[in-house]
């Protein structure tokens, strides 16, 4: 990278003041495929359509849902390979902390350092913004916590969100549906319910991905037959 | 090979801590019984003190074998002075001949610091403290050897014998009984084997008194 | 002398029934030379974490500076105050930061952890940390507090009682060292208070 | 020139070195040289052993009434104190006293010995050595052991015929005729008292005060010096010591501390 690297910035301002370059990367965003997260009472729940090009994938090879750390596990829309960039330099960071603390790093600082990543992408020279929003999901001292990340490196703190394509439908179901007092099943049944309502096509197992943490503070991603027994009890 | 001449040392350091506490009536000499070289350790039972006169005991550590010697030099001073003056050498006298003695070494020393303890010609406990080279001094209490510094302070606090140069002056002999004497030995012992790796296995404990002799042994940690 | 003998310093931390007391000298002196009798070597990290730096004097007011940066910038980040175990493994890092050119400077780490738990640690200069559950000691003094904690020491004191052994354990300590000493500050941390009194001990 | 070994012959003043019956014990009077090669080695060896005490603080100075000689008593080996209650006024005799500074055992050694061979100088002579004399005596001994090792910066202060007299001997062999003098880690701070304070005529109690506060003065600001401060003082008919005050309670005594800051007192801890 570095002789290449242009000390000019892409991401400038436009005569109306925006930044047109994450404009697009929210738009990149909006057309990925759907993910949506859930706080239960306790513990959090992260989903995402798993849409496959050929029925010749193996889509075992693919996973969109990944873990930062034992305790935090991440799901995007957008661009797949910069999820994996990103996730990358999270995992770093998140041993840093540990490697300097000797303390798992908390939910919102891992959340705020690589959000501040992708600020840095926005404001640096020769590079373009991530293609990508994250859902951070995690169980730390101060209880779940789901976090949304931006390309811009705007993060807010959800009790349930959604990104990706038809959006707003798979929102507005989860505000219907959303409770306080959810326990993390009922999180997963909604979360794949809320995943069929935009789905094109038979929900099973091998097409979507599930993502789990609760009390005991291990995020771990459900495997397909796990999966085939919450839609049992869903239909 | 002649390089390696060069850092022979004729001396070694077997480590082990010697404490003596004077009493009103009585004194104590204590040491441990453990002799190591470097890291190892080549004997658990082996004593320090050794009876210089009937009311005199000395203990010594550092170099064994110099103290061995040592030992030997005042024995034979010891023996000549009996044959002159027909009695036992006193405590005060036999200090100031252990001081003369390290000194005449005075370059090329004796490695061994010692402790003198003894009751002098009133029966009243006295305790000699000495560095290498014959210095020596009167004191109510002392410690010497690897875990010296781990014990003096402890006494100093525990015994807080007044200095014997104040004016108007004041009795450095502690006013612990001895039993009390000999429960502080045990203790700074115990102490001073957590922390020192050549003091351990056992503690030898000389008390002297009016009526003679006494002498017990306290196990302490081999590690 | 060594370098670490260059300004003198004596420092003790104990562990009490849910409480700790910090003590140290009070002496800064530039090899036998004393300068200031009033040398402050005990620092309060937040209420309930005190760290004194022995040893060099420069490198303890330096490394202190940086650790008190460290420990906002934790504070600010994540709203909480750093726990004893984390400090001390925070100090560890930046003591090994500077491994091939260290400060010269001996940390005593004491706190009161979660559920109140007395924590306290010490270390060498390139960070190696030494939990101990009974007491630590650094400092010119420290074989002689060695020596003198062991043997006062007793598990599970009160504060009132915490006070008076640890700083008779100093100034029976600082007594038999030339280089520290003259007075002693004594900090007893309890979880509703702290209680910080200066000692009256042998100025000479 | 020989090394003087004077010294040991003092065990066998009785029969004379000759003697045969002694013989066998004392070996040949000299000194014990190990017959290593590296002996400068061994010596910083020795050194490194013995570490003679380098901290200590004495002071004399002449007055109109005679001397006053005092000192501070603790010994430290590096920077641990070994000791805080030696004597380091050593009385030589009724008449001379001696001061301690640099190797305890060689101060204590060779003072003892001058004593021998002063006393020896009043048998053979019929009137006491005068303080020159006795000076001369120990510098002579200290002169022929240049180079080997010891380390003593001592006083000898005394009365006789001619008044009080006043010398400074050390270990180079050097010898200085003086009427004040500080030997030790802590004389920069015990000048800097003396100086300011001293007058000819001062009584003997203002003199000892002087002295004392000198002595404090160094312990305070000297890590070495430290423990008792003793001051004597010579007069015509010999030496008296005037006062043993300890310094911790010294210092109070100079600068007690205002009651406000005294909450409470140190209470002795049952069995601690």
């Amino acid at each position: 990278m570095g002789d290449s690297q242009y000390s000019f910035s892409l991401t400038t301002f436009s005569p109306s003041g925006k930044l047109v370059q994450i404009e697009h990367a929210l738009t990149a965003v909006g057309s990925g495929q759907t993910s949506l997260g859930i706080k239960a009472a306790n513990g959090v729940v992260i989903a995402t359509e798993k849409k496959l090009p050929s029925i010749l994938v193996d889509e075992t090879s693919v996973q969109k849902i990944q873990s930062l750390t034992p305790n935090i596990g991440v799901v995007y829309s957008g661009m797949g390979p910069d999820f994996r960039v990103l996730v990358r330099k999270s995992r770093k960071q998140a041993e840093q902390y540990h490697r300097l603390y000797k303390e798992p790093i908390p939910v919102t600082q891992l959340v705020r350092e690589t959000a501040a990543v992708m600020q840095e992408f926005t404001q640096s020279g020769g590079v373009r913004p991530f293609g990508v929003s994250l859902l951070v999901a995690g169980f730390d001292d101060n209880g779940p916590q789901l976090y949304q990340v931006d390309p811009s490196g705007s993060y807010f703190s959800w009790k349930a969100s959604a990104m990706g394509k038809n959006v707003s439908n798979a929102k507005t179901f989860l505000e219907k549906r959303y409770t306080d007092d959810m326990e993390l099943d009922d999180a997963v049944h909604t979360a794949i319910l809320t995943l069929k309502e935009g789905f094109e096509g038979q929900i099973s197992g091998k097409n979507i991905e599930i993502g789990i943490i609760g009390t005991d503070k291990k995020f771990r991603v459900l495997t397909p037959a796990e999966i085939d027994d919450y839609l049992a009890e869903v239909e | 090979m002649s390089k390696q001449q060069a850092n022979w040392s004729p001396y070694d350091n077997n480590g082990g801590s010697c404490v003596a506490i004077a009493g009103a009536d009585y004194c104590v000499v204590a040491a441990d019984t453990r002799m190591s070289t470097g890291y190892s350790i080549l004997t658990r039972d082996y004593s320090k003190i050794c009876k210089l006169a009937d009311k005199c005991f000395l203990a010594s550590s550092g170099f064994q074998a110099d103290v061995r010697a040592l030992q030997k030099n005042l024995a034979a001073r010891h023996l000549s002075y009996q044959h002159q003056h027909n009695k036992q050498m006193s405590c005060p006298a036999m200090a100031q001949l252990l001081s003369n003695t390290l000194y005449y070494k005075r370059f090329f020393p004796y490695y061994a610091f010692n402790v003198l303890g003894g009751l002098d010609s009133e029966g009243k406990g006295c305790v000699f403290t000495y560095d290498a080279v014959g210095s020596y001094e009167k004191v109510g209490y002392s410690a010497q050897g690897s875990g010296s510094t781990l014990i003096m302070p402890v006494l100093d606090k525990r015994l807080q014998s007044p200095s014997p140069l104040l004016l108007p002056p004041q009795d450095a002999v502690t006013p612990l009984s001895e039993e009390e004497a000999i429960d502080l030995v045990k203790t700074v012992f115990v102490a001073a084997t957590e922390r020192d790796i050549h003091t351990g296995d056992s503690v030898e404990i000389v008390v002297l008194n009016a009526d003679g002799i006494r002498r017990e042994h306290v196990e302490l940690r081999k590690d | 002398m060594s370098i670490f003998e260059y300004n003198g310093s004596a420092l003790v931390a104990m562990v009490g029934k849910n409480c700790f007391a910090i003590a140290s000298d009070r002496r800064l002196g530039v090899n036998l030379q004393t300068i200031a009798t009033d040398f402050q070597k005990i620092y309060k990290i937040h209420d309930r974490l005190y760290l004194g730096l022995s040893g060099l004097g420069t490198d303890a007011q330096t490394l202190y500076q940086r650790l008190v940066f460290r420990h906002k910038l934790y504070q600010l980040r994540e709203e909480r105050d750093m726990k004893p175990e984390t400090f001390a493994s925070l100090v560890s890092a930046i003591l090994y930061e500077k491994r091939f050119g260290p400060y010269f400077c001996q940390p005593v780490i004491a706190g009161l952890s979660d559920e109140d738990k007395p924590f306290i640690c010490t270390m060498d200069s390139i960070g190696a940390k030494e939990l101990a559950k009974d007491f630590v000691v650094a400092g010119t003094a420290s074989e002689s507090l060695y020596g003198a904690c062991e043997a006062m020491f007793k598990p599970d004191l009160e504060p009132e009682e915490l006070f008076e052994v640890v700083s008779q354990a100093l100034l029976s300590s600082v007594d038999r060292d030339c280089l520290s000493g003259w007075g002693g500050h004594v900090y007893v941390v309890t979880p509703t208070e702290v209680t910080e009194r200066i000692l009256k001990g042998r100025m000479d | 020139m020989k090394l003087d070994t004077s010294g040991l012959e003092s065990i066998a003043p009785l029969f004379g070195a000759s003697n045969e019956l002694l013989d066998g014990l004392s070996t040949a009077p000299a000194f014990d040289l190990p017959s290593n090669v590296d002996l400068d080695g061994f010596l910083k060896e020795t050194i490194q052993m013995v570490k003679p005490a380098k901290g200590t603080t004495t002071l004399a100075f002449i007055f109109k009434e005679g001397v006053i000689v005092a000192a501070d008593s603790r010994a430290s080996m590096g920077g641990y104190i070994s000791s805080q209650s030696v004597k380091k006024i050593i009385e030589i005799n009724p008449y001379m006293l001696g001061t301690m500074a640099g190797g305890a055992a060689d101060c204590q050694f060779w003072h003892r010995n001058l004593g021998i061979k002063c006393r020896l100088h009043e048998l053979a002579n019929k009137r006491r050595i005068s303080v020159t004399g006795a000076s001369k005596l120990l510098a002579n001994i200290l002169y022929s052991y240049r180079g080997m090792g010891l380390s003593v910066g001592t006083m000898i202060a005394g009365w006789d015929e001619t008044g009080p007299g006043l010398y400074y001997v050390d270990n180079d062999g050097g010898r200085l005729k003086g009427a004040r003098f500080s030997v030790g880690s802590g004389s920069p701070y015990a000048y800097g008292v003396l100086d300011d304070g001293y007058r000819y005529d001062m009584s003997i109690e203002e003199a000892a005060e002087l002295a004392r506060r000198a002595i404090y003065h160094a312990t305070f600001r000297d890590g070495a010096s430290g423990g008792v401060a003793s001051v004597y003082y010579v007069g015509p008919s010999g030496w008296k010591k005037l006062s043993g005050d300890d310094v911790g309670e010294l210092h109070y005594h100079y600068y007690p501390v205002t009651a406000g800051t005294v909450e409470q007192e140190m209470v002795e801890v049952t069995g601690a």
